[in-house]
């Protein structure tokens, strides 16, 4: 069963992105890129160093055949952010851009009206935007109506693990946008990767669910497959939720033993 | 001449330019781009020569999410 | 990664178990079973029918290679229950019984007093019991105190497809009982089944959320995906969850744009 | 002889095996379990010749959950 | 408005019943009582010491009018349960019992089999029983049907605090039994004995959350009024819950100034 | 225990903020403000009607002693979300509004940025503004930093009586500002204006679920005694939750009778 | 003159205050507000002469949530 | 005449009846209940005079959940 999607240009089969920070080393890193099935991964620009390590990443992944997403990452401004893009553009050659304005160093939520002014500039430099904003629907539908190539409401705050918090708002994002919904942010563990494609949601969004597990290679794998399972199971349409108890086993043709029973066995 | 490259002070001998400043940091010929005071400069205009006190950023991409 | 598991005599690679029970048609019924990767099927015993119709239910089972898991659905006491299980073991030729012992038609829910003493009484004959539960966890280990090959709590009640409405129970069973613990009858989507092996139980079965999914085969496979996923990310260990958010890109390198902003830019 | 097969009255001629009795509903060979008054007869005891107002269960495997 | 209740052969009109144990001192514990405007508290049997300090709570409940409600805490048998209700019938002269068969000090939970067993034998000994179960519908049923004078499902295991865990389980007991349920244990806070409430239940038996609250008398406070707001919003009848959003506020009369907007204005 | 707060340049006891629309009747609607204790209560501006009746409404409000809070109800504009303020500051003769300016018919959801721009002019104007807003705690700051006198936060969207969507949003935005949290529509029953007041806001503002009630009256002193209840259960500060069973009655002086027990007694 | 009030077209002898056209709509004192052509006209205002074209908005306190 | 009361071992002068190993641990008159041997006797019966080895458990009302 063939069920590709596009997000901006791109034409993707994996329904996982995966954020390429905070491993133990870069070899997992690579292990567990391959183990998610993902073939869009974030990226970070940053000043180089003397080392040149960061060279490494860029080349190791280039070399293995994934799309980078660059992210505007610890950008507050729109200028910071659309400045940033720029330069990953200039560097990597994509018009793709996770972009990132954060309200705050506290909460690193979202800001909703300098990201939307973002997203409308960048959409007029020709880049393809996938803005992180937070999951109230009518800041996800701007988002849209000025050009971005998908929304990407967050689960709950970046790195806390705690899963999809508000379902309501991201079912909400679904029915009132035409782009891609990929939720970034806040993905605990797997079944909250199936739960959002569930929702309808058309990706995930995940870095330290996968990083920060115990064995993220194994977690990454965990992840591929959960998205997997939560996109088919929205597909296929889920028996309808019932208050009461219905038997699967049918009671058409049951046998009569009853009559046989000792009183004591009664119940 | 006095400049700044990646938040750091740094003398040159005049003339340099973009790309001369770039190779004293990284022998990487992609996935770099530069900004000076701010403004993107294009991989086609690195032969642009530096000013004094010209703030320098030199970018890769790195590990993020 | 090789990660089979046993219960009673069996060892078994997949973590489905799936009935065979309210499918569209028999044909869907195989399909299902393919796609799900289950090796293990329950299936009830009832009286013959001139058609002739359930013969070829079992021989087909048997052809594709499923072990078989008896059930008794549709006994209400101790004695029926016993009469099934020697009936289907002198039918199916297998020792392997999944007991229930239904408390009253309305709730469709299990005796737990009836149940244990069926167990009990059918471990003495020689069965390998396996018994359909409430999630009570002092009911769950008198079950595997009596020798049942594993303990099948429910996560809702049967055919509701509410999900887990207890996780807290669930892994009260689990860290309560050396058996396995087999989830069995409310789950309704995938996720509940991803969810239902990241508290660490070591199977699910399902039937209607299957059976009557819009797509049965699909819903199947989803679940098939969806139990591999809640296992690999329960073994690989979550990410701690924390109350206040923490990035994952890092702000060390970050490029200094903010000094040429205009001061109407500044957010 | 008045007997009841899967709770239907059945007449039968003197003497008939459990096995006559299940041969007259399904030609199945295996799959199979027989009751008689609510005790199981085994495949090995199939011979065993019925009495009247005997209450036969003729089981077979069928969909359940 | 009248709402009293009847337990037994008791009329009550508070619906919260409050334990003894566990607070700060006896003076915080008799001011707890008094906030909470319970009418019916619970106390243990235990060995007399000789500081005879237990002989004032007696004597101080007494006095202060509360009707007594003897459990049979730390009891693992029936014979040991029905021995301790005999000694708490004679020392206290009621026939009311809080019927606890625990099954085990690891879980804490009861023992649902030897509960039934101890309730059937202490209500033909003219006991009128309130036993502490599980929150299985099956043996609520049961412990109705030999005659309990109420039934008592926990929302979570004892001292937790975790509040309700199942309310699907408790609305399918509130529509099982005839007699009063009283959710004990695992209520955390106020709104916890509120959800209880909504859901039916017709009291509630609190003890950890009120001792162990930092102000035991504010929080017995707090638990009285949650009990009556949960009453009355049960029998008030809620609006119906809905997916999508409705006003409160009708369109109809708005004024219109939209025409007066200068452009830039226009959102 | 005296407990006020204040509001802009009120100061109030109660904590229930109550809508006037959808009632059955105007006399059921006093009947309800009446039994909430609130003491200020929502009122829209329209055109006036022939009948007059709605003067009777604002005569009916004001005899009664209520302060008056007019909102912007149906506004889509900042232009018109101030121009009714400034007709209902003209109107009723009070400085407090409850800004609303809502993103579109559909969602009904608050548009953050224009909200913010039409908070920030109402200051300048001397309103002392009371804005909807959405879950944000990113538009819930910036609406304090423009200096309103409370946020009010949405638990769901207006009318659906959902309750808290999202608790984690309310506690960070309770951390995040300074003034008082209200929290605005979406409350369904007495439980949810509880939870509201355990996570730290300072007041719930409800409408449809008292109006829309079976019993209005009811349910509006259900509201009112919940809010006392969640507020007080705050500052008593809760126990801590536990995930293991700890028991309430100490085992300390428990009489030993087991070694009397027949061994069929046994458990 | 011809004026819209509250939406309504409606025929007015000149000169017509403010006042005038609130006095055919309602006799409540207070708890009243005027707006004409989108701005707010104070109480103290009311006795403004209304021009041809304008639309005037009387508004009152009404159920709201 | 060796007995327990309340898990302790005492020692006590033949005859000794139950009223009397009450008032050696508590002057409480009401609120106080009586088992020997496993057996509950009733304030009635507080007279009977103990065995050797008797097991005797005073128990009063105490804090509980």
């Amino acid at each position: 069963m063939s069920d590709t999607w596009k997000v901006g240009s791109l034409e993707l089969s994996s329904r996982v992105l995966l954020g390429t920070a905070r491993y133990p080393s870069q070899a997992i890193l690579f292990d567990a890129l391959a183990a998610s099935g993902t073939q869009l991964v974030t990226v970070a620009l940053r000043r180089v160093r003397p080392t040149g390590g960061e060279g490494d990443l860029y080349r190791g992944l280039v070399e293995r055949g994934y799309h980078l997403l660059p992210n505007t990452a610890g950008c507050f401004t729109v200028k910071e952010a659309v400045t940033t893009a720029e330069l990953a553009r200039e560097a990597l050659g994509t018009n793709l851009v996770k972009l990132e304005v954060i309200a705050d160093e506290e909460t690193l939520l979202p800001d909703p009206e300098a990201t939307v002014r973002a997203a409308s500039d960048l959409v007029a430099r020709g880049f393809e935007v996938l803005p992180y904003t937070n999951d109230d629907p009518v800041t996800a539908r701007r988002l849209a109506d000025v050009g971005c190539a998908a929304v990407m409401p967050l689960a709950a705050p970046i790195g806390t693990g705690l899963g999809i918090r508000n379902p309501h708002n991201l079912s909400l994002i679904r029915s009132l946008v035409d782009v891609p919904v990929i939720v970034d942010a806040g993905i605990g563990t797997a079944s909250d990767a199936a739960i959002a494609m569930e929702l309808g949601c058309d990706a995930v969004l995940l870095n330290t669910a996968v990083a920060r597990s115990d064995d993220p290679v194994a977690m990454a794998r965990a992840m591929g497959l959960a998205v997997q399972a939560g996109r088919l199971a929205r597909r296929a349409g889920r028996a309808p939720r019932q208050h009461l108890a219905e038997a699967s086993t049918s009671m058409s043709g049951v046998a009569a033993f009853r009559a046989y029973e000792s009183s004591k066995e009664m119940d | 001449m006095n400049v700044v490259v990646n938040g750091e002070p740094v003398v040159l001998e005049e003339p340099c330019s973009v790309e001369q400043v770039v190779r004293r940091v990284t022998a990487a010929t992609e996935g770099v781009a530069v900004a000076v005071n701010g403004e993107v400069v294009r991989r086609a205009a690195w032969a642009t020569a530096l000013q004094p006190d010209d703030e320098v950023e030199i970018l890769v991409a790195t590990a993020g999410g």
